[in-house]
């Protein structure tokens, strides 16, 4: 028997997907006489003439991760998606858009403008801003266009499984890896690698009086190690996203910030989580109602960090 | 099986086909997905309207309905019978409103029929989510629960008593009555408070409906409407109550004196004792924390002078379990703790006194047998009442006391009638609204009391001038005149405030019913249903819902008590269809909803670590469902499914 | 015990000026029960109860100074006079409370590179004498009991006012308890915590007068033999208005006052040089003499 | 001549005050433009801020939520909890660029036909002013 052919692929994210799975270390070099590995940007050096040169269906699972944001990251979704027999959304960017999403909260003149001439280390007295087509006395330069709206993948292509995470636990890619090649494959469309219920659930931090009555950012306290964070007046994501990644961010006395995204029963994380923490405000008149929702600073950021793009209303308008 | 809609457009004569084309909208309506067939009709809810439904049903098999008519709150209930006796379930059924907010609000006939379109494209795309739903019935346990035995418990308790139903009064004390037994007199008749309370007390003691259970208090109440259980713990009183007949031997011969709770302190009683002659019911307690034998392991005198052997030294506490299936809260006040006020002195400066302990130094049975006498033993010869103490003031509790105003007048007419005392007045308003109140102080106003508007500033020993010394000096601005006043008194006496129980909190959490801003129990509404709270089968009434005067608190026990009898009647209630569910295989026991009940529907189970919800206590607000995060609760007929698919179908 | 515990001291500037024995007292008295007073850097004027009505942000501002500046020592702040006490107390309650206010002092700091977020402890002396160092500490150093010296406890208005945090804004009883420790006989009056006419010297003196003459008439009724202080300004009052208020009210006053500190100083057997006792307008050497096994 | 625009609203009424009010209008004959489908909720409590997201996106231009006056709810104070709700998604809405006039929480007595009325009369209004939101057609746009 062959082994089969596995693929990792690195559209729009910061790469830490695939630093996850380098993270495996010693596991991982037990796995490669299990697997053969045909392309791996972070380190295998493989061009993507030798993908297209691939017959169909050729690659038996494909990691893709990160989001698509632009033509580059799109073309090659199509083309993992034409050489794969499974596509695997990996991480939190190609599930659900990521941080590269929060994008959406900007056009793309606006990101061009801060990068390339508002912030005040640029330098770029012709006020140039990328072009996909440059003519050189060599000949025509092109790069990828840069897309207004971040996508996940399933947006623009069809995708089997998704592993969720910023990045995926080590223990749980093992588990997804292992279920793969194991052959007893999941039905279609499913979350691996993560729990069906929310990390409250294996958060260990105690909770006592639902009530929030005021709202502090993480650096303006240092929490009480063994209190929900919530109650405490830092908002956790934790209510409102599955679990599975073992809590690790709030052993480390800081809050969930939502990376494995919603819950099997929810279609929005962000409004979800909206609802739960404004319902337990510990305020009744509006003016004291007021004060507690004007004091979290960037609802978007702070509901959607990872999950914009997957969201209801996915960006914002222009 | 395969949703199989009749959707069923109606004219309502012209009401609605005026402004709504009905053919059109029934012709649209036919196209919409699972719908199988859509007419239109005169008048839906007659006969033959409903005829039409039914026929349908059997003929083309339908299995949900959506009518377009008039708003559900006229003749949903009408169209849910329909289809339930076709044989479909009535929570299978979708009303669409397209007269009273479609064709009544616009003459645009063309906007009123895309609006009553898109409706019934709303209603059709929800029923196909709708699931059948049974709605529950329980029957009504006739036996009542009095918590309070006060004028408000004992008013209460005698009316549904006398009615034939089964009432268990449990207080807390060793003796019904509460605070109006130990008053001496009652504004605005001045009649003794004695007199009208005591034959209703015995009327308690003997009633062959209520049993009695005194030094006692609910521990735990469980269940829901018509189905509750209280568990109830019955402290000893070391003197069997079925021996004893109430002689007074063992009072009489006890060797030990202590404070009596009863006076306020100024008086003493036996370490066995009953708190006040009148008590019911007559049986003494013993004072366990006192009492020789107790404490020093020797004495048993009143045993041994006990001519009916009722002393019992070996009694236990006992816990009684009653069904019930109602109750009523009258667990009355707290006056307010005087000596927090610093500037006023009460507790360093012997004179000052509360307007309680001022009851019983009236009282002919309390401690001086009714002479009004100062610390030493005379008479005063000038004497200032200060209202509002602890009311209507930032600092302790904002809101009116209500009885404080014409109880200092009742105050100040005893002074007068029994010293030839000066006596000031210093009040803030005069709140005088009752029957009767009014003229009341018009009177005292003629009786030569000095009335000083104007809050108190302090009460102080440190004399300015030789007048002063040796007296208590009033200050106050006096705010008619404009001028600050120091006038020096012999007694100064503190009208209290009436405060929430201090076991308020305890109450509420073990009744599962709510505190308003200022502690007291909340009522439903404040106007409509001022004895009712929001756990359905639980009155609050008198006291322990605000503060309140007698005729107040007397006309809230009637009320409750005619609440429950009302329930009791109707022999069986009908539990919400509509209520919320918990999976506890989604829920993560995040426990955001807990708290959000207004009920207190939702508990948490340690074990699996899952909330939990109670059916009958659910009234289907879906707060809770709109907060999980974990979309672990549903709320039934509101489904996710239902109302999403109902909002996309309208956006769209 | 020998742990020393650290705090912030915002001494003021009343301390720097008329009552410097204070300043001194307390000094050596914090030492010599381990308690650590650092001097805040570069600290300016409190805007004192007075500035507040006048210009109320341009006060805050004042202590919004202090305040940061005293964040960045991550220690409770502590002051000897009240009045100081009552204004930083008061802006770290409005800066909490309004958060225009805060942004407004936040972009007013900015300009002096500072920033404050509010997790200052402000705290008087006393209260941290009587709370963190505690009854067996103190007697644990009293070589020279006081001997049952009858003082009248004098809290002045602002230690409890208007946040009423420490102590009962009406009855103090802290005071009380410390003198109790040192070996004095508190002596209960009613005025222990009324006005002593504060600025009114200045302003309308014989209503200022009349304040202190009743308190000094009170306490001496009471059978006080000195007056025990927390507070500069009602201090002075006291002691330096005693000749006024005799030639207004033809009254006979010769009652020594001493600060709390001075009074503790003696009880631990320090020189009443060392503790500024010497500087006082209304001798106390006979009354020490009296009372004290040594008077140094 | 282009076509009027006409704003597509999504009302959250609850059963008790607000739909009681909106019938009140119809039955009073009190005329507003026919903009709103009324969607029925025994309380605002259950209005997820989910659902006013679906809406926006499924196409509506505006949603109103109505619920009983403060101290009158039928449920003690889910209009309560639904306005705690409602101050944050605001804040969110306006991140998102839909403004403050799109998406309106309103308490509307039983008694209160006219002012229902007043109110989707004015709602209507403002977002016709507005224009279309139209959110899930450019949320589909291909990118550009």
């Amino acid at each position: 028997m062959t082994s089969p052919k596995i693929a990792f692929n690195w559209a729009s994210s910061c790469g830490g997907c695939e630093i996850a799975v380098l993270e495996l270390g010693t596991k991982l070099v037990e796995l490669k006489d299990k697997i053969d590995i045909v392309f791996w940007p972070v380190a295998l050096d493989f061009k993507y003439s030798d993908l297209e040169s691939m017959p169909d269906k050729n690659i038996d699972v494909t990691f893709f991760n990160g989001a698509i944001q632009n033509s580059e990251n799109e073309h090659l979704a199509q083309l993992f998606r034409a050489k794969s027999k499974l596509l695997v959304a990996f991480g939190a960017c190609a599930y659900m858009g990521g941080i590269p999403a929060l994008a959406n909260t900007k056009s793309k003149q606006q990101i061009f403008n801060s990068s390339y001439k508002e912030t005040p280390t640029t330098d770029n007295p012709q006020n140039i801003t990328p072009q996909t087509k440059f003519i050189v006395p060599e000949g025509e330069l092109t790069i990828p266009k840069f897309y207004n709206t971040v996508k996940t993948l399933d947006q623009v292509v069809d995708v089997d499984y998704y592993v969720p995470g910023c990045p995926p636990v080590g223990s749980q890619i093992e588990k997804v890896v292992g279920t793969i090649l194991s052959g007893e494959l999941p039905p279609k469309g499913a979350i691996l690698g993560a729990s069906d219920k929310s990390l409250c659930h294996e958060c260990k931090l105690e909770k006592t009086d639902r009530k929030v009555s005021k709202l502090v950012r993480t650096y303006e306290t240092i929490p009480d190690p063994k209190r929900c964070l919530l109650e405490q007046g830092i908002i956790c994501m934790g209510p409102a996203t599955r679990g599975g990644c073992g809590a690790i961010c709030l052993d480390a006395n800081s809050p969930c910030r939502g990376c494995y995204g919603p819950l099997p029963n929810v279609i929005d994380q962000g409004a979800k989580m909206l609802s739960a923490l404004a319902s337990v405000f510990d305020a009744e008149s509006e003016e004291d109602i007021r004060k507690l929702a004007d004091s979290v600073v960037d609802p978007i950021g702070t509901f959607y960090r990872f999950g914009l793009a997957r969201s209801l209303l996915r960006r914002t308008k222009e | 099986m395969p949703e199989k809609i009749g959707v069923y457009v109606c004219h309502c004569g012209t009401n609605i086909a005026r402004t709504v084309d009905c053919k059109s909208v029934a012709e649209y309506a036919s196209h919409l997905p699972n719908v199988a067939v859509a007419r239109d009709y005169q008048y839906m809810c007659s006969d033959p309207g409903q005829e039409m439904i039914k026929k349908d049903i059997h003929e083309l098999g339908l299995n949900r309905v959506v009518v377009a008519s008039c708003s559900p709150l006229m003749h949903e209930s009408t169209f849910r019978r329909a289809v339930s006796s076709a044989g479909v379930n009535p929570f299978l059924f979708q009303m669409a409103n397209i007269r009273e907010q479609c064709s009544w609000i616009t003459e645009n006939r063309e906007l009123a029929t895309n609006r009553a379109k898109a409706i019934i494209a709303g209603a059709v795309t929800r029923v196909s989510f709708n699931e059948p739903l049974e709605i529950k019935k329980v029957p009504v346990n006739p036996d009542v629960l009095i918590v309070g035995g006060g004028i408000t418990g004992i008013e209460a308790g005698l009316q549904i008593a006398d009615s034939g139903r089964k009432v268990w009064l449990v207080e807390k004390e060793p003796s019904i009555g509460g605070y109006m037994a130990r008053f001496d007199k009652t504004f605005p008749t001045l009649d003794c408070a004695a007199c009208i309370l005591t034959p209703k007390m015995v009327s308690v003691g003997q009633h062959e409906n209520i049993e009695l259970l005194t030094y006692s208090d609910v521990i735990d109440f469980s269940g829901y409407v018509g189905n509750f259980t209280a568990k109830i713990r019955k402290r000893p009183r070391y003197v069997d109550e079925e021996k004893c007949n109430g002689c007074g031997q063992c009072e009489q011969k006890c060797p030990l004196s202590v404070p009596s709770e009863f006076d306020c302190n100024l008086g003493k009683r036996k370490a066995i004792y009953r708190p006040f002659p009148q008590a019911v019911p007559g049986t003494p307690v013993i004072d366990r924390e006192h009492c020789l034998y107790f404490t020093k392991g020797a004495c048993r005198v009143c045993e041994k002078f006990c001519p009916r052997g009722a002393i019992d030294f070996e009694q236990k506490e006992r816990i009684v379990e009653v069904p019930v299936g109602t109750a009523i809260i009258a667990t009355g006040f707290d006056v307010f703790d005087a000596s927090r006020v610093k500037e006023y002195g009460y507790g360093r400066l012997p004179n000052v006194i509360t307007s309680l302990e001022f009851e019983r130094l009236t009282h002919a049975s309390g401690p001086t047998a009714g002479k009004i006498l100062l610390r030493n033993g005379k008479p005063p010869e000038t004497v200032a009442i200060i209202h509002c103490v602890g009311s209507r003031d930032h600092n302790y509790n904002e809101y009116c006391s209500r009885v404080c105003c014409m109880y200092s007048l009742k105050t100040a007419h005893l002074v007068h009638e029994k010293t030839d005392a000066k006596v000031y007045e210093f009040y803030i308003d005069m709140r005088a609204f009752g029957k009767g109140y009014e003229e009341f102080y018009k009177r005292l106003l003629e009786e030569d009391v000095t009335f000083v508007r104007g809050r108190v500033a302090e009460v102080s020993e440190v004399a300015q001038n030789p007048s002063e010394k040796g007296k208590l000096v009033v200050v106050a601005e006096d705010t008619l005149l404009g001028i600050v006043r120091r006038i020096p008194v012999d007694m100064v006496i503190l009208s209290l405030g009436l405060e929430p129980r201090k076991d308020a909190l305890e109450v509420a959490h073990t009744f599962s019913i709510s505190r308003s801003r200022d502690g007291f129990f909340l009522e439903k509404h404040p106007k409509l249903a001022p004895v009712s709270t929001a756990a359905d089968g639980i009155f609050v009434a008198g006291t322990c819902q605000g503060p309140k005067d007698i005729p107040d608190s007397v006309a809230q026990g009637g009320a409750a008590a005619a609440n429950v009898l009302s329930l009791i009647d109707r022999k069986e209630v009908e539990l919400e269809p509509s209520i919320a569910i918990i999976d506890e295989n989604v829920c993560s026991g995040c426990k955001i909803c807990l708290g959000l009940c207004p009920y207190h529907a939702i508990t948490f189970d340690e074990e699996k670590s899952v909330a939990v919800l109670t059916a009958a206590l659910c009234k289907g607000c879906g707060v809770c469902v709109a907060a999980c995060p974990s979309g672990a609760i549903e709320q039934q007929n509101f489904t996710n499914s239902q109302l999403l698919a109902e909002v996309e179908a309208v956006s769209a | 015990m020998e742990t020393t515990t650290k705090f912030s001291y915002y001494p003021g500037c009343s301390v720097e000026g008329m009552n410097k024995a204070y300043d001194k007292s307390a000094r050596v008295v914090c030492e010599a029960l381990g308690v650590d007073l650092v001097e805040l850097n570069d600290w300016n004027c409190c805007g004192a109860s007075a500035y507040m009505s006048i210009r109320e942000l341009r006060a805050h501002l004042l202590s919004a100074r202090n305040l940061a500046l005293a964040e960045k020592e991550k220690k409770d702040l502590v002051v000897v006079c009240p009045a100081c006490l009552t204004t930083l107390t008061k802006t770290n309650h409005y800066i909490a409370e309004n958060p225009r206010l805060k942004k407004t002092i936040t972009t007013a700091l900015k300009a002096a590179n500072l920033q404050y977020y509010g997790s200052v402890k402000v705290r008087h002396l006393l209260e941290v004498v009587v709370n963190d160092v505690g009854e067996n500490e103190i007697k644990s150093r009293i070589k020279n009991s006081l001997q049952d010296l009858k003082v009248a406890p004098y809290y002045g208005c602002q230690l409890t006012r208007p946040f009423g945090e420490v102590d009962d804004p009406e009855f103090p009883t802290m005071l009380d308890k410390l003198l109790g420790w040192i070996g004095a006989k508190p002596v209960s009056y009613p005025l222990k915590a009324k006005c002593c006419g504060g600025m009114l010297m200045m302003t309308k003196e014989d209503v200022g007068l009349e304040l202190t003459k009743n308190l000094l008439a009170c306490a001496m009724e009471n059978g006080a033999e000195c007056i025990a202080t927390i507070c500069p300004l009602c201090h002075m009052n006291l002691e330096a208005y005693q000749d006024n208020v005799n030639k207004h009210f033809g009254t006979d006053f010769h009652i020594p006052i001493l600060y709390f500190t001075q009074l503790i100083g003696l009880a631990f057997g320090f020189s009443r040089k060392s503790l500024g006792i010497d500087d006082e307008l209304t001798p106390s050497k006979a009354l020490l003499e009296k009372h004290l096994e040594v008077v140094r | 001549m282009q076509e009027k625009f006409e704003p597509k609203i999504v009302g959250f009424l609850c059963r008790w005050c607000a739909y009681t009010g909106a019938d009140l209008a119809g039955t009073s004959r009190i005329k507003y433009p026919p903009n709103i489908n009324p969607i029925r909720v025994n309380c605002t409590g259950r209005v997820d801020p989910t659902l006013v997201l679906k809406a926006l996106a499924s196409g509506a231009d505006g949603v109103l939520i109505g619920g009983c006056h403060p101290g009158d709810c039928h449920y003690t104070n889910g209009n309560i909890k639904t306005l705690r709700r409602f101050k944050l998604l605001q804040n969110m809405l306006d991140q998102f660029g839909i403004e403050k006039e799109r998406v309106r929480l309103e308490w509307v007595s039983a008694s209160e036909g006219e002012r229902y009325a007043r109110v989707v009369e004015s709602m209507t209004e403002e977002i016709r002013n507005l224009g279309p939101l139209n959110w899930k057609r450019k949320e589909m746009e291909v990118i550009a």
